[in-house]
């Protein structure tokens, strides 16, 4: 039936990726985090004053709450080659808006379709709650996405990468 | 557009940056940058001097925009835009890197951090060209407030906000004021008289010269927001002219005509034409037109007749009054439970099984018995029981505790012990005894020998099965400290039923834009920290409307709903949000996605001659920017987060 | 130097907070004063708050920082208030500042000093389950960003050596002959906002506080469950870091309880359950039961909130107050003793951790603060109110009003309208009413 | 290529200047200030500028009204075209709907190295081969759901077009790494990534071997046979499933069952004005027994444009065209209205959603592409 073609595309896959773990020695991934002002910058921030050390591959964009985010925000950074991308914000309870994670919420599921037929792998893409006094998990966040980051190799959007 | 001049300052501050961050380089990278002008290292940047060398520059290069990389905006970005300000630079061109939290501090790599930095300087500036001079709107605020309920918790906000010295319109729904409070007979734990605490409270209402009493009126329409609501009240046809009648009563007294008093909770009845109870503010008389026969049969007149003041007036209507306000308090109360549905506890069946507020009435020395508590024959009972949690703490009826049975039925307890000295039963399941002085008075009825028994009633009969249940209710309950069924006859039973939201609570939730939780009461900000206030600005809700609560917590909540009605006054304008929602009406399809996502009810669609499009009430939005992912054409965008600006970050950003 | 503000609220607590901003947003004056070196109070030191698990920093910190900013607040932390006198509408209060031994004007509060001191101590904020410098803030998002230097154990002020932060302080901040300071202050209204502290269950002794190491109190555990605190949110119990996964929370310890205090401490029930339920969000499957007398789960959704432990985070509840908690040498749990009321049996159970649920106890310098201000306290120290229905703020002298905990023990919304209600009523007299 | 070369091969230098594209032009029926004349004219008067930072340069339709009135044969649309490439090559676009997601989904698949993962909806249900002469081309359809906020449906044409193709007893190819048609993106000017994926493109349908291409959205028809012959060389039989359907349901495989419905037809621009079919749609609407045609007062080569089109300058005059298009529609009693392209469903769809407390008129009404009228009317022996 239809197995063909898809059989197809998924081993073709796998034959890129272990194509590209060969060709990538230690390579530095770069993420992209949208924090919401109220919680998860204030958890960086607090990351930053409590001296907890992170990888350096990570860069910050504030935004005002999760619900803010729009999904052209997360494709324009793979577009520009970001190997993987963080939405973060409040938990539910604690929004300076009232609901705007749940908002944030509907637009991710939306965008994880997207990255998802798009042939990405989904762990590029994640959602994270982080608190105000949560320095130390963001920390933790981050080392965990560059670790996963770099058994996954490069994004394929990178410019680097030669097809 | 003027061409953009940039001025970039890289902070050392100390060695915090410039020990894991080469500064001096970084400073060097961000003069190459395009359209920056001028590009500096100092010290301390947030320091006067290194301020002052901001300001200087701003005029000296004629800077347009101002970037600096040092801590985190959380921490200074009010303090540069203060020094933009003061060099006469629109305080929205400005834009600051975090190399200090985000960098230096969390990583350890000198090269590395540096060219963290110099991204992060490149994103700002890339970011501060496209930020566009945003004006600081101001409103003025309306100092008058309107109250909305007229019981303890309304008084007691009208009164703060009076005693201010600003203008409060009062608005009771009911003939008179007093709510709930003024049916009491004590209040629990100190047993003081509830008329007593009220009265004078209603008095000076009555007399206030702040405050403007609109009795018999319900509010009809909400416009406007925050600082300038219109507001339309229906002043209801009371077919007495308020001006006129002296409150004597001789009407009540000749009007033929009886039914039964709400105000005694049924236990006596009232006339056609009535003044609710003997302390009503304003002390004025009502015509029933239900019940009145001259409405039904165009006969009677008797009240006409014997009205020396003549304030009798079967032509009066309804009038709709305007009035303007600035902030308002929504005071609206609760329901009680009607525990007829629950048909195992046989109310309205039997006739010995009354509610707390009927036995408030009973034991209250203007009440129907004059204090005495009797049966319905007339005998003095021996026993009685009281039933917790009628309606409450119950999945069939309310999941919710209604926070203040405990309590009264505890001062039930007292009271008959005080009276009667009867047998007292107290069914409970847990004795909620949270507050100054609860415990206390808990212990007080312990040791006057009531009877607790901790189980959840199951039924109420008048089915004898043995020789003393003759002639009596008995109590089946299961005993969970024993373990086992047991029955108790008593003679009368007090059903300490559930305070409910209001049942025209959603009419209301609709009139002023409040939200309801499942059970109806009234949501409010923020549970912890916003208590009062509602997500719409400038309407505040106290007392019982917002959940179950005794008379202290009530008092103390309108109290807090006065002062935020006063700081908002005081203030005298409203500062609105800058950086919020902006409607491009070319773009705009008027589909309303906006309107259904926001949160503060900002956004609206309206007909603009024809053409749906939507509009931003800017003294509301707050600019979290929910309503910009959803529209699907563009047509909106935030102001200082213009998908422009976040784009060109993540441009600079994802790139490595 | 003298400062003229219309009101003083005494205690940097969210209650004092909240009375702080609110009035400051009338256009009044106010003078916060804290003893400690920052504003935040106990509600900084909590993780979640019940019912809504939010966060208590999240939702504290802004409120922080506005007091810290608004230009009608002085913040006057690290002091005390000595003496009150004259009436209301001019009181007359007289302020030590304590020496923080740090320039203000100077300190841009980076932190070097605390990352380069040499010197540990017990960190009293996490009520020592962790470790402080010597010069220190007392937590990440103080207010005011100012270290202090805590001249009991620096090496410094004990042995005249070190002066390492000085070294390393490029503000030049740092001032070991800073000395305390006298502030006269004028006052027209004074609303006392102390809060209150925790009752120390040692003298309980059939509970083994102190004796068993994992026997611990509520604030304690409230510590070791929070992000910040010194395990860094894990839940390793005391005796060998084991994360504990069968704990029990012992209720109305030092509340109820003809032996220490008759009234109840109105927030147990529910702050224990909220911290059965932090434990199985931080490690699914975490089972928790939980001893009472009566749940008084009395406050909006707290009901609710009872029924979703149950229902979704493993938590039973047992109608008992336990006899006697014993140690199992091999396993270092604690046994404890009850009698299940609701069946009569006498049962033990053993658990990895007992958490006991202290009562909330007026500040344990009240006695001095109410002669300093003469108001009458009530029976059990806490601050009396005459007329508890009319005008539940005042105290017994007219002018100076209470708020939050330091009348009786409250949660959080109660203690924020009862701030902002105190706020009114200064207002009002203020205003010249009474 | 400069603004010379494209008013030579555009034949912009035949313009009279007469207005009469101006006359029948949809948006300046709603938007005076827009003037295809005056852009033409611009050009001529060699006031590039003007032109390219014109925000209605991305206006246009490409519906075609013009060039089928136009008395000199001037191509309007490819100018358009053209100009854009023109424009975006200098940093000026329109304001792109839904935030440009889709622009930037379009740019993101060109790129050679993703494996995308779109054919997860294809369930047994559908027979498809290895290896065949027909090649049915899917599309964005498995984008659209995951963007849009509402049912756009679009998946559901392409499940039933091989529903209605294996009725035929026809097992076509369907590609796992087919990539966006670039259509959107050519009329946005972005002609790189229109290159990069039109190449895809052809290489694996060479590679393929497919003799006939059928397409269910009559963009990727116009554009694989008006478009792509310019970049790269392909040569396929192109087929819009209509004009397909047509052909071969004489041939006794299709039975329908009975279908009570009245229904109205829209003529796509691209199938209609572009591509010339007009007839074969009706034919097959007709040919379902019990379903009623009735027509709006515009058809055919006069039919309105659904209003939008490459997913750029959605304005207000847009759904004024929709709206007005719609009441037509509902004028004319139907039931439902028919289309026989995926984006027209789409944005008669979202021109439906009002979800304001005040509303405009009321637009709504069932809209269905013919594929799924057809699917839905195939009695049993149909899907066998």
């Amino acid at each position: 039936m239809n197995g063909f073609n898809l059989s197809r595309s998924i081993c073709t896959r796998q034959l890129l990726q272990t194509k590209r773990r060969r060709k990538i020695t230690e390579f530095e991934p770069r993420i992209i985090v949208f924090a919401c002002n109220w919680c998860t910058y204030a958890a960086a921030d607090i990351a930053g004053t409590s001296r907890i050390q992170y990888p350096h591959n990570v860069r910050i964009i504030r935004v005002m709450c999760s619900g803010m985010i729009d999904p052209i925000y997360v494709l324009r950074a793979f577009e520009r080659g970001a190997d993987g991308v963080i939405v973060a914000g409040c938990n539910y309870t604690d929004c300076h808006y009232i609901d705007g994670p749940v908002k944030c919420d509907v637009m991710f599921e939306k965008l994880g379709k997207c990255i998802h037929t798009l042939g990405l792998e989904d762990e590029r893409l994640r959602r994270e709650l982080i608190s105000t006094s949560e320095g130390t998990i963001f920390a933790k966040v981050i080392k965990d996405m560059v670790n996963q980051l770099k058994k996954l190799g490069p994004s394929p959007f990178r410019k680097k990468v030669k097809s | 557009m003027a061409e953009v001049r940039i001025g970039v300052y890289v902070c050392h501050c100390g060695t915090n940056i410039a020990g894991t961050v080469d500064v001096e380089e970084v400073a060097r990278y961000a003069k190459k940058l395009p359209s920056v002008v001028i590009s500096r290292d100092y010290m301390y940047m947030c320091s006067e001097p290194g301020q002052a060398l901001i300001k200087n520059d701003i005029k000296e290069f004629s800077l347009n925009r101002v970037v600096v990389a040092s801590c985190s905006p959380r921490m200074h970005e009010l303090t540069f835009r203060a020094a933009c300000q003061d060099a006469g630079l629109n305080p929205y061109l400005y834009e600051q890197a975090n190399i200090r939290e985000q960098c230096s501090w969390v990583h350890s790599d000198r090269k590395q951090a540096t060219e963290k930095a110099k991204d992060l300087v490149r994103a700002a500036v890339r970011r501060v060209s496209h930020h566009e001079p945003l004006e600081v709107k101001e409103l003025p605020v309306n100092p008058n407030v309107l109250v909305v309920g007229g019981g303890i918790a309304g008084i007691q906000a009208a009164l703060d906000i009076a005693n201010g010295e600003k203008k409060v319109y009062l608005v009771e729904k009911e003939p008179s004021i007093g709510g709930h409070m003024i049916q009491l007979d004590r209040t629990f734990p100190t047993l003081d008289c509830s008329e007593c605490i009220l009265t004078p409270k209603m008095t000076e209402v009555g007399q206030h010269p702040f405050i403007e009493l609109l009795a018999y009126s319900e509010v009809e329409e909400v416009s406007g927001s925050v600082g300038n609501f219109k507001v339309k009240v229906r002043k209801k046809a009371r077919y007495v002219d308020e001006s006129k009648c002296i409150g004597c009563g001789v009407c009540e007294q000749k009007c033929p005509w009886k039914v039964n008093s709400e105000f005694n909770a049924g236990l006596a009845k009232r006339k056609a034409i009535y003044i609710p109870f003997a302390q009503a503010i304003p002390n004025v008389a009502t015509i029933d037109k239900e019940h009145c026969v001259y409405f039904k049969t165009g006969k009677c007149r008797a009240c006409e007749k014997f009205c020396q003041a003549n304030a009798i007036d079967f032509k009066q209507i309804d009038q709709i009054i305007e009035i303007e306000v600035g902030s308002i308090i929504v005071a609206t109360g609760y329901d009680n439970f009607d525990p007829s549905i629950i048909s195992q506890y046989g109310y309205g069946k039997y006739d010995n099984v009354l509610t707390g507020l009927q036995f408030e009435r009973m034991t209250c020395a203007g009440g129907p018995t004059s204090g005495e508590v009797v049966l319905k024959d007339g005998r003095m009972p021996d026993s009685i029981a009281i039933v917790h949690c009628v309606g409450s703490r119950d999945e069939n009826y309310h999941e919710y505790c209604s926070r203040v049975c405990c309590m009264y039925g505890l001062k039930y307890a007292y009271l008959i012990k005080e009276l009667i000295n009867a047998e007292v039963y107290e069914m409970y399941i847990d004795m909620r005894c949270y507050g100054e002085g609860f415990e206390e008075f808990y212990r007080r009825v312990c040791e006057l020998g009531v009877n607790f028994i901790r189980g959840k009633v199951a039924k109420i009969t008048d089915q004898a099965i043995t020789e003393d249940e003759q002639g009596k209710l008995t109590i089946l309950v299961e005993d969970t400290l024993l373990g086992e069924m047991i029955r108790v006859p008593v003679d009368m039973v007090i059903l300490c039923t559930a305070l409910e939201a209001r049942s025209d609570a959603e009419k209301i939730a609709a009139l002023f834009t409040l939200n309801q939780r499942a059970d109806g009461f009234f949501l409010e900000r923020h549970v912890k920290l916003d208590p009062v206030a509602t997500p719409t600005d400038g309407v505040f809700i106290a007392g019982c409307c917002e959940g179950p609560k005794d008379i202290p917590d009530s008092v103390a909540q309108a109290s807090a709903a006065a002062a935020k009605a006063l700081s908002l006054i005081s203030k005298g304008k409203i500062t609105a949000e800058s950086a919020i929602a902006h409607v491009n009406e070319t773009l705009c399809h008027g589909c309303g996605r906006c309107e259904e996502t926001c949160t503060f009810h900002a956004a609206k669609v309206i007909n603009k001659n024809g053409v749906m499009v939507s509009t931003i009430n800017e003294s509301v939005c707050k600019g979290c920017g929910a309503c910009a992912v959803v529209c699907p054409t563009g047509a909106i965008s935030i102001k200082h987060f213009t998908q422009e600006e976040i784009k060109s970050m993540v441009d600079v950003l994802a790139e490595s | 130097m003298a400062v003229n503000n219309s009101v003083l609220i005494i205690g940097g607590g969210i209650a004092g907070i909240q009375s702080a901003i609110d009035l400051a947003n009338m256009g009044f004056q106010v003078c916060l004063v804290e003893k400690s070196p920052s504003i935040g109070g106990r509600m900084a030191q909590l993780d979640k708050t019940f019912p809504t698990n939010d966060c208590a920093m999240c939702i504290l910190a802004p409120k922080m920082i506005e007091a810290g900013r608004h230009a009608n607040i002085k913040l006057l932390t690290y002091s005390e208030v000595l003496a009150v006198d004259g009436e209301v509408g001019n009181f007359k209060v007289s302020i030590k500042k304590k020496a923080r031994s740090v320039d203000e004007k100077k300190c841009t509060g980076c932190g070097v000093c605390v990352e380069k001191c040499p010197w540990k101590v017990n960190n009293e904020f996490d009520l020592n389950l962790g470790q402080r410098k010597a010069i220190y803030f007392a937590f990440p998002q103080t207010v005011p960003k100012l270290p202090v230097i805590d001249r009991e154990h620096c090496a410094y002020f004990l042995k005249g050596k070190c002066r390492a932060c000085e070294k390393f302080c490029e503000a030049g901040a740092i001032k070991y002959d800073q000395e305390d300071e006298i502030i006269e202050v004028e006052a027209k209204a004074i609303i006392v906002a102390a809060g209150f502290d925790l009752y120390d269950p040692t003298p309980l002794r059939e509970y083994g506080y102190g004796r068993i190491q994992n026997v611990i109190t509520a604030m304690e555990y409230e510590r070791l469950s929070s992000a910040s605190g010194p395990t860094a949110g894990e839940l390793k119990r005391p005796s060998d870091g084991k994360i504990a996964s069968d704990i029990a929370f012992i209720q109305c310890v030092g509340s109820r309880d003809v032996r220490s205090n008759r009234y109840c401490s109105s927030v147990c029930c529910m702050y224990g359950t909220k911290e059965a339920i932090l434990a199985y969000e931080h490690q699914p499957g975490t089972k928790s039961t939980i001893f009472y007398i009566d749940l008084r789960a009395v406050g909006k959704r707290f009901q609710e909130y009872i029924q979703r432990a149950k229902d979704e985070y493993n938590v039973t509840y047992i109608r008992s107050r336990p006899g006697n908690i014993e140690l199992n040498h091999h396993t270092q749990n604690p046994i404890i003793w009850y009698e299940d009321t609701t069946t009569g049996e006498t049962k033990s159970l053993e658990v990895e951790l007992v958490i006991l649920c202290q009562a909330l106890i007026p500040p344990r310098d009240i006695q001095e603060m109410a002669s300093i201000l003469s108001i009458e306290l009530d029976e059990y120290g806490f601050v009396k109110t005459p007329d508890g229905l009319s005008h539940p703020v005042d105290t017994t002298r007219v002018g100076i009003l209470a708020c939050g905990c330091v009348h009786s023990p409250k949660d959080i919304p109660d203690s924020v309208v009862q701030a902002s209600a105190a706020a009114a009523r200064a207002a009002e007299i203020l205003s010249g009413g009474t | 290529m400069t603004l010379e070369d494209i008013i030579k091969e555009t034949k912009t230098y035949y313009c009279l200047e007469c207005g009469k594209c101006s006359s029948i032009c949809p948006i300046s029926r709603h938007n005076p200030s827009y003037s295809p004349r005056l852009m033409l004219e611009k050009a001529l008067n060699g006031f590039e500028g003007d032109l390219i930072n014109d925000q209605e340069l991305f206006s246009c339709l490409s519906c075609y009204n013009c060039l089928l009135r136009c008395p000199a044969d001037v191509d309007y649309p490819l100018f358009m075209q053209k100009v854009r490439a023109l424009a975006s090559a200098q940093g000026k676009y329109g304001v792109p709907a839904h935030s440009g997601t889709l622009q930037s989904l379009m740019r993101l698949m060109s790129n050679p190295a993703i494996e995308q993962r779109r054919l997860e909806w294809l369930s047994d249900e559908y027979r498809i081969s290895e290896k065949a002469d027909i090649l049915f081309f899917v599309g964005c359809a498995p984008y659209f759901e995951s963007v849009l906020d509402f049912k756009t449906g679009a998946l559901d044409i392409a499940k039933d077009s091989l529903k209605i193709l294996n009725a035929l007893g026809i097992e076509p190819m369907v590609l796992a790494d087919e990539k966006c048609c670039g259509h959107d993106l050519l009329w946005t000017g972005d002609v790189k990534t229109f290159r990069k994926l039109a190449e895809h493109n052809a290489r694996i349908i060479k590679e393929s071997g497919a003799k006939k291409i059928i397409f269910s959205c009559p963009e990727g028809y116009r554009t694989f046979k008006f478009d792509y012959p310019h970049y790269v060389d392909l040569d396929c039989e192109l087929q819009h499933i209509t004009e397909f359907l047509a052909e071969n349901m004489g041939k006794g495989k299709l039975n329908f069952k009975e279908a009570k419905k009245k229904v109205t037809y829209q003529d796509p621009c691209r199938l209609g004005r572009h591509l010339g079919v007009y007839e074969q749609p009706r034919k097959l609407i007709e040919a379902i027994p019990g379903i009623e045609l009735t027509e709006m007062e515009h058809i055919r080569d006069e039919s309105i444009c659904c209003g939008t089109s490459a997913w750029t300058n959605c304005d207000a005059y847009s759904k004024q065209i929709r709206t007005e298009r719609l009441l037509e529609a509902k004028a004319t009693g139907a039931e439902m209205l028919i289309t026989a392209c995926p984006k027209c469903q789409i944005h008669f769809k979202c021109a439906m959603v009002s979800k304001g407390e005040e509303r405009g008129p009321d637009v709504e009404m069932d809209v269905m592409d013919i594929v799924n009228l057809v699917a839905s009317a195939l009695g049993d022996n149909g899907s066998e």
